[in-house]
């Protein structure tokens, strides 16, 4: 079985083609087939926008596409499109995905399967267009489901499975997938994209009518008032819906494993087997932090890394259980939670999975590469040190460190 | 193998970006790993510009700008050697377009007080694109310069990536390829 | 399909329709709104001359205009006769003042 | 099916409610009947888009609906990016044979005069620039009545509203009201109208043509408010008539840029008629509405030389 699929993914190394992250976006959007895009262009993901429309222009996949005049429309359009059952699809970074926040909770709460690729972008002020994580960190607790992509090619096969999902009977969800900016959306990487014939059977479109849609012969009323006797338990009902859902997920991902020999899980974790110290990252972070554990390993140090995929709903049991047995866990984040007890996003995520599991561990926060500051796998192997160190006190570090930043503070 | 990394110089406009998409296209044709991006911003017309490119037979996992390129590809004859030669691994080469000859390239760059690479190659790119393309756009000629140069992509897998870029452009590949190997047979290589 | 739709009247958060959406079409309708009224529109049959115009201008459809036959003391037969429909009705009053032969009364209601 | 035929007199209006009694708008409320009247039109193969606004949270309160046609809200400011997605979906899954592409499913959306003149404008004027096969209606009440009678770019200048008080310093609305229609009109949409209660079967009529037009289309209509504009319940008709008689709405249709009046009014009443039935304007002294009385005369001269006639006439008292 698995030699097969082996012998089948090598079979299409042949059929590897050069692509940057957006194009592999739109790529999977076209072999998906697509019904409705709104896309609202901004920098670093408009070259999603102008493929898909220049698919269309050509011919290659026959979708509406509505130029729309904002985010706020783009996700208020696709979601009105997926209730009326179409397939759908926007794109957005950093500002356009603050714009459509709002769109956001009702996406979720109205349950439509609307799938939204994100080129990951940091927030005004002061502007800025380069890489990081707080726009996708300021939806975590929008009831989306939010997958990170570390490569292109996962670019390419997350937003496959992102429909698999997304209109799976048991999820009827929003699912967001990332691409770093420019880090992934403008790096030209292989891609090994699958026929359009075996993706459609894939993420297979389901009968009209198999959920509830706006329909003449069946007309039912959509975004209703619930009022306090029954708004509570809607949207206990929802929250629940995601909390189940990575059943499906993982469905998905071992479907798709099936298929096309790519192996997917909620979380990927990298040399964790005997590892002693481990950082938790996201997206494409995690190949440096890859780079860097290999970098170590030949050093002889036992680091290990777990990346987290799907991060939300968040993979609390794998994440606790994959750092079981490390003696310190750092966190690496791309973001800040202003104010928050500790800055890192991520880093709170992982220390609530621990916490409520008995599990304490020295654990410490860091963050890096805001607004496209450059991340080198030698910070990440500093980092690793650190935790190094750490390991040996048993201390954990009280505050966020703040890598890479110039002060005149000690900050890490 | 062993990885290669590349930073391509130039200036927004002249296709910098666009040559080191090319090229990694061309790695990946030939089942290599590659990967190609450019200095992140939003490109300006004229303004300097950076792309890099790493290749390898191995998955590249380094997603951190290059600082020591192995080598050094410089689209526009105005760039000025304190900026290409930074960080360029003495054992390293530069691809110049310029109608001096390696020697003199080479002599240009100490007389900047820095140390030229192990090998220097030169080609008149701007000469070659005005004649096929009717344009100063030399970056398909700096590519074919660059597989004469350095033996990182075969002519022919260059070559089948141009077809494949241009594909929505096809008046534009033949002169294209034409380029190319103009470029190709043209350039002169001298190693230390 | 089914299994989206919940109960109409549901008990716990198990029945609720997903997103709480409403698949029973016009439904209000079942909503007895008599008690917003302080007055009731009384039709005087004897002098609606079938004009339409309460059926028209009612804003809840609270007027009914019923196939049935009426013979006024004049002997004139009409085809149709205008019923309030008191479990609808507001007791807004438009239909007495639009009347143009003031055949409606508005009578307060006594509970 | 919508109303095929055109709607001259009342006898024309079918029986069929389409939009169902029970829901919890005000006594005498216009929106209620405009509603009603509206989806009389549109029948059942129409999708409604709407807006959260009065008419709204009045007939959607879970786990009942007053509508029986597909229905959807989303937010306030978005009517027509909603709108757009809809209609966006019908021609893609048409085309692709999964909805029949011989049946005309028409989207029907609706926001008062906040969702549209104000926070919606944006969504609006995309939906209308973009060409959309989408009817809109606004239904008027000439503030945010919803959230207790607050000012909107379409009160009427000199009305009292919760934000535009009666003070020593300040007198009501300072400003008259946006012309939406000039911005309609400015986005060369094929169909626009507007149209008042009290004219059923005119407004009505521009409902049908709205609805036929094949792309967008906008009515605009005025929905006197009970509670809002200060006035007897059983008023609200009478004084959506006065609001024609007096000039200060003119019942226009424009037809691929080509503006008509409606509904003629040969002998116009003064103003104070109008104002004197609405608490909303009970503080104007003598002069402010003499000053009212100037900006309808103008607007009516404005009219009048835009539709190349004296389709309203002169003050007669």
């Amino acid at each position: 079985m698995e030699a097969r699929s082996r012998e089948r993914a090598e079979a299409r190394q042949a059929q590897r083609i050069a692509a940057k992250g957006n194009y592999a976006a739109a790529l999977a959007v076209r072999d998906v087939d697509i019904d409705v895009a709104a896309i609202y262009p901004i920098t670093p993901q408009a070259q999603i926008a102008e493929k898909i429309t220049e698919m269309v222009a050509n011919g290659e996949l026959d979708a509406e596409v509505i130029p729309v005049e904002g985010e706020h429309s783009a996700m208020s359009a696709v979601i009105a499109a997926a209730a009326t059952g179409a397939r759908v699809f926007t794109a957005t970074s950093s500002q356009g995905l603050e714009y459509m926040h709002e769109m956001l909770y009702i996406a979720s709460g109205l349950r439509q399967p609307v799938v939204m690729a994100i080129a990951t972008r940091a927030l005004s002020a002061p502007l800025n267009i380069w890489n990081d994580y707080s726009d996708v960190m300021g939806m975590r607790d929008t009831g989306w489901i939010i997958i990170f992509s570390e490569t292109v090619q996962e670019v390419y096969d997350n937003l496959i499975q992102a429909y698999y999902i997304a209109e799976h009977p048991d999820v009827l969800l929003p699912v967001a997938v990332t691409l770093d900016g420019y880090i992934l959306s403008h790096t030209v990487e292989p891609l090994e994209p699958i026929p359009r014939e075996e993706v459609l059977k894939y993420a297979a479109k389901r009968p009209r009518g198999y959920r509830p849609v706006l329909d003449p012969d069946k007309p039912m009323t959509f975004g209703v008032v619930g009022g306090p006797d029954w708004y509570y338990e809607a949207k206990v009902q929802q929250d629940l819906a995601l909390r189940e859902s990575p059943r499906v997920i993982e469905e998905a991902a071992r479907e798709f494993e099936k298929r096309f020999g790519r192996r997917y899980g909620l979380i990927e974790e990298y040399m964790m087997e005997d590892a002693e110290v481990a950082i938790v990252s996201l997206g494409a972070t995690a190949s440096l932090v890859k780079a860097a554990v290999n970098r170590l390993r030949e050093e002889g140090v036992r680091a290990g890394m777990v990346k987290i995929r799907v991060y939300r709903p968040f993979p609390a049991e794998q994440v606790a259980k994959a750092l079981e047995n490390v003696k310190a866990v750092g966190v690496l984040d791309r973001a800040l939670a202003f104010g928050a007890a500790v800055e890192g996003p991520l880093f709170l995520d992982v220390s609530a999975a621990l916490a409520v599991r008995g599990i304490t561990k020295p654990m410490a926060s860091f963050v890096h590469g805001l607004g496209g500051r450059d991340i080198y796998v030698k910070d990440v192997v500093e980092m690793y040190k650190k935790l190094l160190n750490i390991a040996e006190t048993g201390r954990s570090e009280p505050r966020t460190l703040f890598y890479g930043v110039r002060s005149r503070m000690r900050l890490h | 193998m062993t990885r290669v990394e590349i930073r391509f110089h130039g200036r927004g406009g002249q296709g910098a970006v666009t040559a080191a998409e090319v090229l990694a296209a061309a790695a990946i044709r030939e089942g290599k790993y590659a990967m190609a991006f450019p200095e992140y911003g939003a490109e300006r017309r004229g303004a300097p510009v950076l792309a890099f490119v790493r290749i390898d037979d191995k998955v590249i996992l380094e997603r951190e700008p290059v600082l020591e390129p192995d080598i050094v590809v410089v689209l526009d004859p105005s760039l000025v050697p304190s900026i290409y030669m930074r960080g360029l691994k003495p054992s390293g080469l530069t691809v110049i377009n310029t109608k001096k000859s390696p020697e003199e390239a080479a002599e240009f760059i100490r007389s900047h007080g820095l140390n030229p690479p192990r090998c220097v190659a030169t080609v008149d790119a701007t000469s070659i694109a005005l004649k096929h393309l009717g344009a100063p756009i030399v970056n398909t000629s700096m590519l074919g310069a660059l597989a004469r140069a350095s033996k990182v992509v075969e002519l022919d897998s260059l070559e089948h990536s141009i077809e494949e870029y241009f594909e929505d452009k096809p008046r534009i590949i033949e002169p294209n390829l034409r380029a190319v190997e103009e470029a190709y047979s043209s350039t002169e290589v001298v190693c230390l | 399909m089914d299994r989206y739709l919940g109960k109409k009247y549901p008990e716990t958060m198990e029945d609720l329709p997903i997103a709480a959406i409403v698949p029973w079409p016009g439904s209000t309708e079942e909503v007895d709104v008599s008690s917003w009224r302080t007055f009731r529109p009384v039709i005087n049959q004897e002098k609606c001359i079938r004009c339409r115009l309460c059926w028209v201008y009612c804003p809840d459809s609270a007027i009914l205009e019923l196939d049935k036959e009426y013979t006024n003391k004049q002997g004139k037969k009409f085809r149709i006769t205008f019923e309030v429909d008191y479990q609808h009705c507001k007791g807004c009053g438009i239909c007495a003042f639009e009347c143009p032969v003031n055949a409606i009364e508005m009578v307060p209601e006594e509970r | 099916m919508a109303i095929a035929k055109p709607i001259r007199t009342v006898w024309d209006i079918p029986r069929e409610e389409q939009f169902a009694p029970g829901h919890s708008m005000c006594q005498g409320c216009a929106a209620a009947l405009i509603m009603r009247m509206l989806m009389k039109v549109a029948g059942k193969d129409a999708i409604v888009v709407m807006g959260t606004g009065c008419v709204e949270v009045t007939t959607t309160l879970f786990p009942r609906t007053a509508w029986r046609n597909p229905w959807l809200h989303l937010a306030f400011e978005n009517t027509g990016a909603a709108a757009s997605g809809v209609e966006a979906a019908i021609k893609a899954l048409q085309r692709k044979g999964v909805l029949d592409p011989n049946r005309r499913i028409k989207v029907v959306a609706i926001a008062g005069d906040g969702g549209t003149f104000d926070i919606g404008l944006q969504s609006l004027s995309g939906m209308m620039e973009r060409g959309h096969d989408v009817m809109y209606v606004v239904y008027d009440n000439e503030a945010y009545m919803n959230t207790g009678i607050q000012r909107s770019s379409a009160t009427p200048f000199g009305a009292w509203t919760t934000t535009t008080p009666v003070g020593k310093r300040m007198r009501g609305e300072p400003h008259p009201k946006k012309d939406i229609i000039g911005i309609a009109l400015a986005h060369r949409i094929p169909y626009i109208a507007t149209a008042n209660p009290a004219y059923p079967t005119d407004m009505m009529e521009k409902f049908r043509k709205a609805y036929e037009t094949r792309g967008p289309s906008l009515v605009h209509v005025l929905s006197p408010c009970t509670p809002g504009w200060r006035i007897r319940n059983e008023h609200s008709i009478h004084v959506a008539r006065l609001a024609v008689l007096t000039g200060m709405w003119v019942q226009l249709e424009i037809v691929n840029g080509k503006p008509r009046v409606t509904v003629k009014v040969p002998k116009r009443k003064p103003v104070r008629e109008y104002l004197k039935l609405q608490g909303r304007f009970r503080h104007l002294t003598d002069e402010e509405i003499e000053q009212i009385q100037k900006m309808v005369d103008h607007y009516v001269e404005e009219i009048n030389r835009w539709v190349g006639e004296q389709a309203i006439g002169p003050v007669a008292e």
